[in-house]
Formats: structure tokens, C-alpha cells, sequence
């Protein structure tokens, strides 16, 4: 039998030479230009980064193409990001310019770093999860075609992360992105009764409605739904089949902005959303594309240099932001969850 | 079988300048016929605004509760090779470093047993398979196991725990993260492998307050590099910075949240407050050759962090502002240890750790963990005079 | 008796620059047996360290709900006086303006059937008159309303309205505050007098946004002076203030709380970015003779302020952002109504308005009422996605 | 019978001839110096406002005498503020310097206005109400004798408005006051069963508990309590005299600062808990009186001109404030109530 709980490989073992040389000795690093990174050691080595976008969803062949490049151009040694971007490490100045070269001749872009857009963080999708209320792949790609450039521009104001996740669970952890791309349910459950009646476990099913929506039948052994307590969140479908919260003609995409993780200058803030709904239209998502296209150009010709999505909305107010983007306001946007009250304008003081 | 089925919106989304996932199952498609059905289950998808997965099931391999996700197509008629289609969580090494031997073992592995498809990588960090049958779990655990990897994290279990880039490649980094979640993902194998927590729990690493792997949203305990002392200004490169022409003033101190930096146009120096400076990062993230972290290096530790199910998404709170963040890691173990015992005793099925500190208040969370309350811990003091009082603070 | 005690602690209060409250007690001890007794009682309870009066009764005059709040001493035997000791809410006037004739009246009529005790005022508002015995009330009450007085609130019913000075001495008023005030106490008198309601209400009006009656704090309605266009900068007066020593770029423009400010030093012009200005009062508390509010003057609406009693104080928030404010306050009165009906209907008992919409969600209450969501009842959206969609706008 | 619901009287009729003059005509005012305010309205009248400081508790004489002032010096007419002071309102600037000295002579402090402490908006305490954990009118009197000097002086940074509440409740609406003394309770209610038994409403009483500590115990006609459920609130006490919450040994008095109500600069924010209990030491509250004091000296010695005090402490950090005054922090200052989590720092950056 095969070995268990040996844990994860040893990294240093996946460290390239000049990595391993110098671990934990970098001085100081210099965003050269999109995609390429300087990292200076006290020994005066020099580490250059080329980050370069995936897919993330790839193919086993992915993986050998990059490899190949890995090896002719970088000891045979590279990384991911936290982003599922690729990271090509090289101590070698002259292989700098071939690989990035050799990587736009494969497709592959080469941006990512500094004030620029970087990769999509995101989630399985109707490729492999039995919650989604939409795709992510699908988005992800549309929308990473249409805000191109700005995967190769350094110059945008401050870094811009999108995030994009398929259902309430958020595995792309959305509610802390600068834009947010979120897969929403907007009908009741369905309850296949004959599945509950096989024996689920009804008191935890009750249990997991934040909102106390769902509520035992002992008579038929099932349990009903209290429709206008329902918020959709899809927790309970999670907990159980039998919870059938699948509406092809309502499920939709979610638009939460302003959120970020960083503890530079203002603390890590949570996403927002600012439009409740746009519908399903594979293969492109064209309102989708375009509401996050719309917010990214309002943000590039309002927000001051070093102010990340929501560091600019703070500043001009949430109010502005909506009339500027030209989003229309909806009762929606107003939370009703169990901290709604400290998002009210406790404060006779605002714009229009 | 689905195999001749057109594929027209998919087919779409091969155009445009980004590099397309659809391309890549069609490369896998050529090996895998299961990556070929994908295509046509996916095209369904696209036709019916729905996805075509059932709920999932358990499977796994033995000695392990978790790191395989069990998935069935509710159409399985159509697409057999996808009746059952699993994922496997392999436990990603630190900082996803790789040498590109190793990443071809992993290609052949999968190659053989599965889809050829992956995620490099998963959400919370592992590097995911995507897709294969019942039976070929174990073939591929075992062979996964003699190439050197492991099992990463699903169910009620620790998640496999990830990290930043840290000493590898970041002069930021106050602590090593790479060796830090390298020695405690081994030290917490069993709790990694064999759910027993009333939910899932995340720690994840950075070696500073950027936060490069967003531990502060995305995990229940962040690990967040930071120093005790005073930040460390070179003032030689602050006037080469001002030289090359950077508005010192407006770019790094107008923006200093705590205004603890004073810039002297005329000598081009720059000087600190120590006690304002609240260790943000932004200052050093501008002049990374003037401005360093200081020497009493660590990391603050902070719990609660999770995405929105149920009670609203939480971002993690301080709880420890200081920690030397030094092998074997003691400190920490100990605490985690302390932490995961008072959640298995206190939790509610599927209740995570923030959730239930929310709950039950963060006074009796301190005093049953033994951790001394300090101001660090919240932004402000508590608005409303509902203070409970102990036995023994009261006068009999 | 108690007449003869002593009272060392409270005579220790008599000390000190700040005027007495004792003395005061014993200004009034002279001619009522009851006040005297009160010293006694307070001395008792100062050895004590405790309150020596029985939770209230219901008592009252005749047509009236409230106004009155009954209390007796729980120490009957030692203090005779003071087994009923009942308070008489007095509906003040607006802006607490008086002639001295009439609280000349006041004085008297107190004198002759009370214990010549007042709170001017309570923290409502009303004339406070402190303490008075079960049978007294009547005659008390008729001798006040011969005088042109009415009783205030209390219990289930709308309190008291109070307002700021206004109009009366303020050239901030951006409403005539006192006016208001008074013209719908008057429409509401049967809110005022017959309590019905699940809770209190309670409503203030401050001309401006410096709140000078604290109606955020402390209104379930807070009725707070604005202005819809561009305030009015005079720049002579401007350069006034600038030669008269003020660092306006530092006290004025930097402390704009949305910078909307700019300060020309050298032609020592101030200007202001009209679409960035929040209206906060704070350029123009500074600068009175140079900045006024603009012409198109009015207020903003806010509810559910209250104090921490159950669900946590509750500051008001906006609710109509803007709202021409001009008798016979038409529009406000009708509002009110329908927010009254709502709460009536919902509400549970003892659920404060403020309770009730964060209870059943701001957006059932917005539709309920017939009021349209716009972005300035909010600092910011929700962090959450859990929208509830409305029959109409799901597709079928 | 008298008439009933006439409303209150005109206020038109209680205006000084100077105001019905200038009625909503006022041009700018002067804070001259403390207790002095010249307003001048557009046809160039003057209005003189002194204002006096008062114990708020006052007896018809004391009435009488402001009346007298009120009639020698202002045309027979005066107000109350909104924070129980007394102004004197004139035209003729003649008037105002021997109006002052008579004030003076009369023991009536004059002060009160622009950067100053202002009287401190209280309740009623052992006065007159059921519920008290404290007496209002004595540590007023007290606090106000120690920081007397501060009614008589403009140059604070900022306003110092000091508020009093003698119970929960909160009738002082303490909850946005820069200095909040608020007098609380620790100990659970004892209950009085043979009240309840007797009838009191069982539901109403459960439902009354913020916190669900209270449950009904329909075997002895009564509820039960669940101790460590209980933060001491008084609220059933309120519903009831049979939860007796009084306790001699253990009721006292916290204090929150930081909060304020005007829209000026900052938004109304809420006082803070940063002690939890200091103990009843009547007559003079000497430990109440130095920790405001205390907390009175910090703010004046480090805030900057135009800070409130919160305001002060939001810049400087509450972990700052903590250490400049000297207060133990401790897991009281910590909430555990429905709003907590928005008051937990998220976020790496503080200060020690
Ligand atoms: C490679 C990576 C870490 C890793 O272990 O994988 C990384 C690497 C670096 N980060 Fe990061 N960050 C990485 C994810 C993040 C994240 C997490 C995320 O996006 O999910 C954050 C938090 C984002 C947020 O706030 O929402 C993050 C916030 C920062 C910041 C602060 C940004 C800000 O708000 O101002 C800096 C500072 C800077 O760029 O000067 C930073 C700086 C850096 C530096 C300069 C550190 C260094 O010297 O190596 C690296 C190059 C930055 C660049 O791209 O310009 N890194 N960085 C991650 C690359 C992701 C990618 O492919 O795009
Ligand atoms: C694969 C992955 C998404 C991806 O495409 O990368 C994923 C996929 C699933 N997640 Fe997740 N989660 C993944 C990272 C996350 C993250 C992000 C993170 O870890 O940084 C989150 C948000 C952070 C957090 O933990 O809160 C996340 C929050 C959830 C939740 C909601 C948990 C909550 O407390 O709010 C659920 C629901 C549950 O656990 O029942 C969930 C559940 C699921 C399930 C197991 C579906 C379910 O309801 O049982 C998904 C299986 C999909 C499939 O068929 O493959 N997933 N999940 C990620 C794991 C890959 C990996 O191991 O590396
Ligand atoms: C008389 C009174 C209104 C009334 O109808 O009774 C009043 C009168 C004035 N207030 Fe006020 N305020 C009065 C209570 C308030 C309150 C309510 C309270 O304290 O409970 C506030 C809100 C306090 C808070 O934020 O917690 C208040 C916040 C202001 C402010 C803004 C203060 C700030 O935060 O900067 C101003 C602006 C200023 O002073 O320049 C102001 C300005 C004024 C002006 C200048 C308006 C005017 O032109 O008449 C008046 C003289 C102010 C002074 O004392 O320097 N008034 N003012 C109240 C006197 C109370 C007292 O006896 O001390
Ligand atoms: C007299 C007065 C205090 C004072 O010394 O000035 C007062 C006295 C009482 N208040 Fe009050 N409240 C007084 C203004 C307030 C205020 C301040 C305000 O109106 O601006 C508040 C806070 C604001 C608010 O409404 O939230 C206030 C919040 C309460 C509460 C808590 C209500 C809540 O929803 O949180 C109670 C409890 C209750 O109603 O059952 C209460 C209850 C009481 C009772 C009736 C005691 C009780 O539990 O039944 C007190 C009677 C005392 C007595 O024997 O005379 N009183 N009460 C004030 C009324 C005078 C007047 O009419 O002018
Ligand atoms: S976000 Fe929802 S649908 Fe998407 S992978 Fe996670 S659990 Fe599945
Ligand atoms: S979808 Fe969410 S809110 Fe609706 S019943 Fe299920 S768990 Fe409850
Ligand atoms: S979190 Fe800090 S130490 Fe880690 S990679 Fe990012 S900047 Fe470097
Ligand atoms: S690290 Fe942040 S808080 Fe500290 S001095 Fe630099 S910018 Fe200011
Ligand atoms: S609230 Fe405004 S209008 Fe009313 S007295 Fe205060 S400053 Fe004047
Ligand atoms: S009123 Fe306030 S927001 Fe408007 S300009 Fe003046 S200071 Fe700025
Ligand atoms: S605060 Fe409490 S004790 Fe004081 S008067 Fe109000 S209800 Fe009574
Ligand atoms: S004092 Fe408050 S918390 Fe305690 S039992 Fe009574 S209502 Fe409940």
C-alpha cells in the first residue's frame, strides 16, 4: 500500500539555483516593465520574474509546453501565483527578453504585475460543480479578452483584482475583490419531497437556512419553505439535493466592487455589490463584459493615482459612484442581513 | 455517445487574445474521452443556462475522510465517460514552487488515470485533477504518493495551507512562510486528512501585510508577517528616489494612513514617528530601497476569515498582534491546537470558527482559549454597556 | 417624619461653584412637606447606594393616555409625603422660548399643587414638574390648561416634538424649525395624548446639520436642515477672515470632510467643487459671515434614531434625502402617517421604528411606505449578496 | 372640564421683540467670548445671548429669579438650550456686561458656548426613578464642580459635550456624547416570584430579554433565568418590578467616550465603552470625577485644535488612547452584542 500523510513535497527541493543561493537575502525588487520583475539580493544577484497569464483550467500538455519553456530558459524551475498566474524565475539577464518572446509566440501573455489587471481568480463552474447559478470559465475568459490590455499596461491606477465565483459558497472568494463577478440564484428552491422522505437529515436541512426560511413538515416527513424569507443563498441545496435551487431562466451573474485584501494605506474591505442581476447569455456574457468594462473605464478616468476601486468610491462617495457609472440604484443594493444597520447613512451629510 | 456533437459556443470562446480553457479540453479531449464529452456536456450547459452535475457522493481512497470530490453528470445516458467524473485534491507544495520534473510526473500520472485536465491551481491552493472515475482513485493516489505528493484537504478538515512567494523571492517577507506552512502542514497531516471539526478550516501565510495570499479574507487563521520595532529608513536612497523625480510628500506621506511620515524637501529626508506608524506596508511598498520592516520580525495572528455562507462573509480579526514566527513553531501549534479543541467542543455542525467566536462573543472566546484581550484586537471599543461580568470580578 | 434628619452627604453637594441641585431641594423644602421629605430620601438612598422608588403606577387626568408618570417611595412609613410622587410631563414651547409672565404662571400653579420642583427641562423636552400626589393631578393639569399649557407624552405614544432655535437666533436654519414644530404638535395631539402605538416615537427638527437638538441620536424621526443646491461663498468676507490672521487652508479647507474646497492664497478666494460638497456645516461654522447655506432650502428625513434599549442605540438614518419644508408640512404629515400605519401594523410590542425596519429589511420597508431607494439612505451597499426579488421582476 | 389637547403655547408670543423683529433674518454671528453670543441680523440689529449654566433640578424660586434677571435686563423674556442652560436674549448691547454680573453675583455660572464643556445632559437617578443604577443629579454636580473651569473657558480643541444617564435606558441619550457616564448594573435580577405568579404578562417578559436569558417556567407560574445568558441590561426589569435588579454592592457606573451627534467634518458617531465600572462612592463619585477628568486632560493636552474627542482618538487609534490614558483595556471594552464583528480589527495594521 502506498504511503499516507507524507505531506506536500519539499519545496526547497523545487527552488531554483539562484533562489536557493539567496533565500531570504532579496534587498530590493523593481517593477521593470509589464510582466518582468527585479529582485536584487545583498550578494548583487539579480532574480527576474516573468509573469505570465494561464487559463488556469489547463490540459496536461499546458503544463509540458510551459515546462519546456521552464527548461530552455530558467533551470528547468517556475511557479504559480496566488492568481494562477505562471511565474518563470531566471538569474539570467540575457534570457529575459527570448523567453518573454517565446512566450507571446506561444499565446501566452505576459503582464500581471504592478498597476495592472492581473488573472481572474475563480471557480469550477458548470465544468464540474453541482451548484453553479453560472459558469466561470466561460466569464472569465469574456471577460479577460474584452480588459486585454490591461493585463499588458502597468499604468492603470492602482493594482485591479477581479474575482469571479459560480454560486454563494464564493470558492473564488469574491467579497474581497476589487470587482466581483458572483453566480446568484433569484427563485426558491424546489423540493423533491421523495428525496427528503429517503431519509435526509431534516433537522440539520432546517438548520441551515440563515434566514429560517425553511421550516419541518413531520406530516409529510419533508419540510416546506416560507417563500418570502428566502433569499436564494443556496445553503440549503448545499446540505442537500432534495433542495433544488437550479432556474435556468433566473440564475444569473452578481456585480459587487470596491473590496481589497491588502493592509496598504486603507484596511482590507469587503466587495460590494452594486448590481443584483444580469442574466446568463453564454457563450460571452456580453452585459457582463460590458457592466465590468463600464466600471473599470469609470474608475481609470476618475480615481487618482494609487487608489484601488474602492479606495476611489470612498473618497467621492458611493452615491456619486453610482450616478458616474450610471448604475441605476435599486433597493437591492441595501442591505437587509444581519449588519445592514452599519451600512446605513447614519448622517445628515451626503452628495447627490 | 456524444462524441460527434458540434460545439459552436464553446467554439467561441477559442477566439480572442486570452488564452482559452476550451482549447485546453479540446487538447485533453484527444487523449481522454472523458475530456471529450466535457466538451459536449459543456456546449449542453451553455444551451440550457444550467449546469448537468449531480449533487455529489463519497468517494475517496483509503487511510483518507477527504481530498477527493465525488461528481456525477445528471446526464450520464448521454455522456457515460462522465458518469462518474471526480476531482483529487494533491496537496500543493509551498509557494508553488516546482521543478519541472516534478510537474511532468504529475502530467504522466494524471495523464494515465485521468482527464489529462487540471487547475494550476485550486482556490484554496492544491493543485486539482479534474475528473476521473470511482475506480481509478486509488491507481492514482498510489502512484501520486511514490512521486512524493499527498492528499490535500476536503470536507470538515484542514484545508491544505498555502503561502506567499515570502524569503523566495520578497525582501518584505518578516518571516518564512514557504518553511512555515511547509513544517506545519506536515505537523497537522492528520487534521489535514481525516475530517472530524464540526466545518473546514483554512490557515494560510503571508509575509506581510500586503497579504499576496489574501489570508485575511480567505482563511480562518491568517498568518500575517509584521515587526515590533521601528521600520528602517535609508535616507541615501530616499534622496536618490526624490531625484529621480518622486513626489515624496504626495505619494508616500499623503498617503500614510496614520500620517507617521515627515518628509524634509530641503535635505530630502525622511523621518518616521514610531509609535504612529501602523505597520501598513505602504511606504516600504513605494520606496522598497529606502524603507525596510524593522528587525523584531514576526507575524500577527488573526482568526475568523470566510467567504459569505451563513452569517455574512468575515474577514479575520486580530488575535495575536505579535508572534515570533520561528521553527519548530511552537507558539503557534500550541494555540491552533487550543483553538481547534475549543471549536470541536463549542461549534455547531458547519459553523465556522469566526462564526462561532461572533456567537458566543469574543470575551468568553478569549478567556476559555486563554489568550489576554488587547486593544489590537478590535478597531474600536464595544458601542452598547452589555458587558458581562464574571463570578469573580463581582463583589459577594 | 423624616423632617428632622440630617443630610450630610447631600449637604456636601451644596459645596463647590457648580449651582446646587440640594440647595435647590431645599429652596422648595420650605414650602412643601413632600420636597422636604425628598431630602431625606435621597440621603437615605446616598447611605444606601440605592433608589428608593417603587416601579410606577398608572395614573393620569382625564382624556388623556399619558403625560403622567406615577411613582411611590418603597419607604411609605418613613416618608409619608412621598408615597405618591408623580411627575407631570408639560409640553414645552417650541425652542423653550418663554416670557417671563408665563413661567411666572408655571411657578405658581406648581407651588400650589406640587412640590415646587422642576426639570427645566427633560431630556425629551417637556417642562418637568416633580412630584405631586394621585389627587393633585387633575386640578394641576386644568390650572395648567387655563394657562395656555398642554401635557406632553409618555408611554406608547408620540413624545413630545422639540426643535432648535432656528430661525428664532440661527442664521443657519435652513427650515423654520420652531414653526414646524409647533404646527405639527398640534396636528398630532392625538398621537401625543392617546398613546396606541407598539413603542415611543419620537420626533426633532434641527435647522441645520449641526443638529443642535441631537435629533440623530436621539428621534425615531430626526428632521434635519439642508439645502439642494451649491452653498454661497462671499469672498470679501473671505479675505476678511484671511487678514484677520485665520489659516483657512488649514482650519476650513483641509478639515472638509470631501475636500470640496479650494483656497487660492494669493487672491485669498475660496471656492468650492459643487458636486463634492456633503453639506456637513462645517466650512460655514467656521467662516459665518463668508459661507451660507445655498437657496434651495429644506431638510432631510431620518429615522429610527433611538438609545440602546434592545437591539443596540440606533443612530437615524436618511430616508427622504430632501423634502421642502413649508407649512402646512403637507408631505411630511403624510408621511408620517403612512410610516405610523406600517409600524402599527408590524411592529412588535415595545419594538422601536428603528428595530423594525433593520427586523424586516429596509427594502420591505421602502416598498410598504411608498418611499424610492436612492444611494444616500446608505454609506455603502451590502457586503452580502442575499437579495430578495420581488414576484414581478423574476422571469416565468 | 378643562380643555384638553389646546397643544403648547405659541412660542411666537415667548419671542423678545429683537427676534420678532429679525425673525429668520439673521445675518452671522460672534462667539465673543464664553457665554457671549452677538448675532446680527440683515437689517443690523444685534442680539445678545448670555448663557448661564443650571443645575437643571430647580425649584420654582430659582425660576422666579431668572425671571427677575429676565425682566430687569432682557425685555421680560428668556430661553432654555437644548442642553438645560439658561440664555438670556437682548438687544441692547448695554445691557450685557451688568446682566453678567449679575449672573455672577447670583452664583450662575456664564459659559458654556463654542470650544467649551457645556452642561451635562442628565436624568433623573435616585430623584424620582424606579431603575437607577446611580444617582444622576449628584454626579453631575460633582463632575461639574471639578471641571467647572472648563464652562468658563472657550479654548478647548473642540466642544466637550459630557452627557449622564442613570440607567440603560439612556433617557441622558449618553449613546453619542463625547464624555458618557452611564450607571449600570452587574448582577442578574432576582425575581420575585409571587409577583409574577400573581400575573404578571409570562411572554411579554421572556420576549423582553435582549438576550434570551429569560425563560418561561410554567410549573411555578414564573420564569427561570439562565445566569450566564444575562448582561444586566434591566430591561425585564422595566417590563416588571418582579426582576429586582438592584444591588447596592455591585451597581456603579462606566464610562464611553468618543461619540457626537453634528454632521460637522466627521459623521454622528457613538460613544465607546472604555470603563467598564467604577464603583458608587457617593456624595462625590471621587473615582467617576478623576476618570473624566483624566480622560478630559489626555484629549486637552494631545488632541489637535478642531478635534472632538472622538475624533482625536479615530486619528490617533483607540489602542493609542488606551495607552495615553492610562485605562486597562479589558474583554469588557470588547463587544459581544449583534454588531460586534464590524468592530473587530480586520486588519494587520494597528499600533502597540
Ligand atoms: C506573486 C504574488 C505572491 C505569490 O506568492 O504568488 C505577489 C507578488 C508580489 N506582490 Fe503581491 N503578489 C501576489 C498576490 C497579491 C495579492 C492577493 C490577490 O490578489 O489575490 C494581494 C492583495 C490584493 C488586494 O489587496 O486585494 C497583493 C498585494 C500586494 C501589494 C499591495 C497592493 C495595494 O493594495 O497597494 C503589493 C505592494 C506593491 O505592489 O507595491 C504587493 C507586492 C508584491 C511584490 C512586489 C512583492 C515582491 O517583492 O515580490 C510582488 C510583485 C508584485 C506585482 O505583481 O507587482 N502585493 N499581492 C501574487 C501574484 C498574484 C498575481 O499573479 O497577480
Ligand atoms: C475547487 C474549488 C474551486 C476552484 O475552482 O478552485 C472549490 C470547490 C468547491 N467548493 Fe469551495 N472550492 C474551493 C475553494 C474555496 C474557497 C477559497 C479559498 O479556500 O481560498 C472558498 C471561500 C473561502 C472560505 O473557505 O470561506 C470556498 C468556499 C466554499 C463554501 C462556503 C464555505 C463557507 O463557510 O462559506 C462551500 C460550501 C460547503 O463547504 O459546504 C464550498 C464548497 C465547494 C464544493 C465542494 C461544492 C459543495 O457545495 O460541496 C465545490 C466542489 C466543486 C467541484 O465539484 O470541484 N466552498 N471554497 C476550491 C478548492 C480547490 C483547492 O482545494 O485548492
Ligand atoms: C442653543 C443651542 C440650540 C438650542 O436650540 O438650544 C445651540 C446653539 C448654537 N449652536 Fe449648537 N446649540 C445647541 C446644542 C448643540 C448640540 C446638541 C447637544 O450638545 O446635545 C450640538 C451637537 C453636539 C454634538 O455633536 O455632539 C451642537 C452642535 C453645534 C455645532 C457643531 C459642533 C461640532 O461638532 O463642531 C455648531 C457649530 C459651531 O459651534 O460653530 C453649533 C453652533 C451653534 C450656534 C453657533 C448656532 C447659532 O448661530 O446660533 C449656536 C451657538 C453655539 C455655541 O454654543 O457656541 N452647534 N449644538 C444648543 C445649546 C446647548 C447648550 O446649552 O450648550
Ligand atoms: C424624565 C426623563 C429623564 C429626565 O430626567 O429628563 C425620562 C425618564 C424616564 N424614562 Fe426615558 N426619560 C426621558 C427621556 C428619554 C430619552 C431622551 C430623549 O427623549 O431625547 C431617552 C433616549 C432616547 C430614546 O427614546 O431612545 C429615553 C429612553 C428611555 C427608555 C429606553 C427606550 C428605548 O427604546 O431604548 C425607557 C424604557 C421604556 O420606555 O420602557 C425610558 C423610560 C423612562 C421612565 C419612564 C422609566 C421607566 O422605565 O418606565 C423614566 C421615568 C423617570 C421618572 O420617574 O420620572 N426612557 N428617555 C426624560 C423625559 C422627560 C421629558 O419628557 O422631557
Ligand atoms: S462557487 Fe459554488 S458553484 Fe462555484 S465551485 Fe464553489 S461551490 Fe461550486
Ligand atoms: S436558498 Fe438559502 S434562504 Fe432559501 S431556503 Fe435555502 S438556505 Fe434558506
Ligand atoms: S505578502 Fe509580503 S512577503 Fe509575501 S509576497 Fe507579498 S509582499 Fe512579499
Ligand atoms: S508602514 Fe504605513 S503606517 Fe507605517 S509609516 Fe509607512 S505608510 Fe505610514
Ligand atoms: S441646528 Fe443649525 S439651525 Fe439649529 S440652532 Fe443649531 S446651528 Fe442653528
Ligand atoms: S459644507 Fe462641509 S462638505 Fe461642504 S464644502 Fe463646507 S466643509 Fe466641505
Ligand atoms: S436613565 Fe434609567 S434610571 Fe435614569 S431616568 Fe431614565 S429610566 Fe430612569
Ligand atoms: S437584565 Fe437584561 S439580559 Fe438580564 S435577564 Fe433582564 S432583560 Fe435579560
Amino acid at each position: 500500500m502506498a504511503k499516507i500523510d507524507i505531506g506536500p513535497p519539499d519545496y526547497k527541493e523545487n527552488l531554483p539555483p539562484v533562489i536557493r543561493e539567496n533565500y531570504g537575502q532579496w534587498k530590493y525588487h523593481e517593477k521593470v516593465k509589464p510582466g518582468l520583475l527585479k529582485h536584487v539580493a545583498n550578494s548583487g544577484d539579480e532574480l527576474y520574474t516573468i509573469r505570465v497569464g494561464s487559463p488556469r483550467l489547463v490540459s496536461v500538455d499546458f503544463i509540458r509546453d510551459i515546462c519546456a519553456l521552464a527548461d530552455e530558459y530558467c533551470d528547468g524551475y517556475l511557479r504559480f501565483t496566488s492568481r494562477n498566474n505562471i511565474e518563470f524565475l531566471t538569474g539570467d539577464a540575457s534570457k529575459v527578453e527570448p523567453l518573454i518572446e517565446a512566450c507571446k509566440a506561444k499565446g501566452l501573455p505576459v503582464g500581471g504585475t504592478g498597476n495592472s489587471l492581473s488573472n481572474i481568480v475563480h471557480t469550477q463552474g458548470w465544468i464540474h460543480c453541482h451548484t453553479p447559478a453560472t459558469d466561470a470559465s466561460g466569464i472569465v475568459k469574456a471577460v479577460m479578452d474584452d480588459l486585454y490590455e490591461y493585463f499588458g499596461r502597468d499604468d492603470l491606477p492602482a493594482k485591479l483584482r477581479v474575482a469571479m465565483a459560480c454560486c454563494l459558497n464564493m470558492c473564488g472568494a469574491v467579497h474581497c475583490s476589487d470587482i466581483a463577478i458572483l453566480g446568484v440564484h433569484r427563485t426558491v428552491p424546489t423540493i423533491k419531497h421523495e428525496i427528503l422522505q429517503k431519509g435526509a437529515e431534516i433537522p440539520s436541512l432546517v438548520a441551515s437556512c440563515p434566514t429560517g426560511a425553511i421550516r419541518p413538515d413531520p406530516k409529510n416527513k419533508s419540510v416546506a419553505l416560507k417563500d418570502e424569507k428566502c433569499m436564494y443563498c443556496g445553503n440549503c441545496f448545499t446540505m442537500s439535493p432534495a433542495m433544488d435551487i437550479m432556474d435556468p431562466k433566473n440564475d444569473g451573474v452578481a456585480i459587487m466592487i470596491g473590496g481589497k485584501v491588502s493592509n496598504a494605506r486603507t484596511a482590507p474591505s469587503f466587495s460590494r455589490l452594486v448590481i443584483p442581476y444580469l442574466p446568463n447569455n453564454p457563450p460571452r456574457w456580453p452585459e457582463v463584459t460590458e457592466a465590468v468594462r463600464n466600471i473599470v473605464e469609470v474608475w481609470l478616468k476618475n480615481a487618482r493615482s494609487g487608489e484601488r476601486v474602492g479606495e476611489w468610491v470612498e473618497r467621492i462617495g458611493w452615491e456619486r459612484f453610482f450616478t458616474l457609472a450610471d448604475i441605476p440604484f435599486s433597493d437591492k443594493c441595501i442591505d437587509d442581513y444581519i449588519f445592514s444597520r452599519e451600512t446605513f447613512r447614519t448622517s445628515a451629510a451626503f452628495k447627490y | 455517445m456524444a462524441e460527434d456533437k458540434k460545439t459552436p459556443q464553446l467554439d467561441e470562446l477559442e477566439k480572442g487574445p486570452w488564452p482559452s480553457f476550451v482549447t485546453e479540453i479540446k487538447r485533453a479531449a484527444v487523449k481522454s474521452p472523458a475530456a471529450n464529452e466535457l466538451l459536449g456536456l459543456m456546449e449542453r450547459s451553455y444551451e440550457d443556462n444550467k449546469g448537468h452535475w449531480k449533487h455529489g457522493g463519497i468517494v475517496g481512497v483509503r487511510g483518507y475522510g477527504g481530498g477527493v470530490i465525488g461528481r456525477y453528470t445528471d446526464l450520464p445516458e448521454e455522456y457515460p465517460n462522465l458518469k462518474e467524473f471526480h476531482t483529487m485534491r494533491i496537496n500543493q507544495p509551498s509557494g508553488w514552487f516546482y521543478s519541472t520534473k516534478s510537474l511532468r510526473e504529475i502530467c504522466d500520472i494524471w495523464e494515465k488515470h485521468g482527464s489529462g485536465l487540471t487547475n494550476m491551481h485550486g482556490s484554496t491552493g492544491d493543485i486539482i485533477l479534474l475528473g476521473t472515475t470511482t475506480d481509478e482513485l486509488q491507481p492514482t493516489f498510489d502512484e501520486f504518493s511514490d512521486a512524493g505528493y499527498d492528499l490535500g484537504g476536503s470536507g470538515s478538515d484542514l484545508r491544505s495551507p498555502s503561502c506567499c512567494v515570502g524569503p523566495g523571492r520578497c525582501e518584505f517577507a518578516c518571516y518564512d512562510t514557504l518553511d512555515m506552512c511547509y513544517d506545519i502542514t506536515n505537523e497537522f497531516q492528520d487534521e489535514l486528512h481525516r475530517p472530524m471539526w464540526p466545518y473546514k478550516f483554512k490557515i494560510k501565510m503571508s509575509g506581510c501585510a500586503n497579504d499576496c495570499v489574501a489570508a485575511i479574507a480567505r482563511a480562518d487563521c491568517s498568518v500575517i508577517g509584521t515587526w515590533r520595532d521601528t521600520l528602517i529608513i535609508n535616507n541615501d536612497e530616499v534622496k536618490a528616489y526624490a531625484e529621480s523625480g518622486m513626489n515624496i510628500q504626495r505619494l508616500v506621506c499623503d498617503k500614510c494612513p496614520t500620517r507617521a511620515l515627515e518628509f524634509d524637501a530641503i535635505n530630502n529626508e525622511l523621518t518616521v514617528i514610531p509609535e504612529d506608524c501602523s505597520r501598513c506596508m505602504h511606504c516600504i511598498n513605494m520606496m522598497p530601497k529606502a524603507i525596510q520592516p524593522g528587525k523584531e520580525k514576526g507575524a500577527s495572528i488573526l482568526l475568523g476569515g470566510k467567504s459569505t455562507i451563513v452569517k455574512s462573509a468575515f474577514m479575520s480579526w486580530v488575535i495575536v498582534p505579535f508572534m515570533k514566527m520561528e521553527p519548530p513553531y511552537t507558539e503557534f501549534k500550541d494555540l491552533m491546537y487550543r483553538i481547534w479543541d475549543w471549536w470541536d467542543e463549542n461549534g455547531k455542525t458547519r459553523e465556522r470558527l469566526g462564526e462561532l467566536i461572533y456567537r458566543v462573543g469574543m470575551g468568553t472566546f478569549l478567556r476559555e482559549v486563554g489568550l489576554p484581550p488587547v486593544p489590537q484586537m478590535v478597531f474600536r471599543p464595544r458601542a452598547n454597556p452589555y458587558v458581562f461580568w464574571q463570578e469573580e470580578e463581582i463583589n459577594k
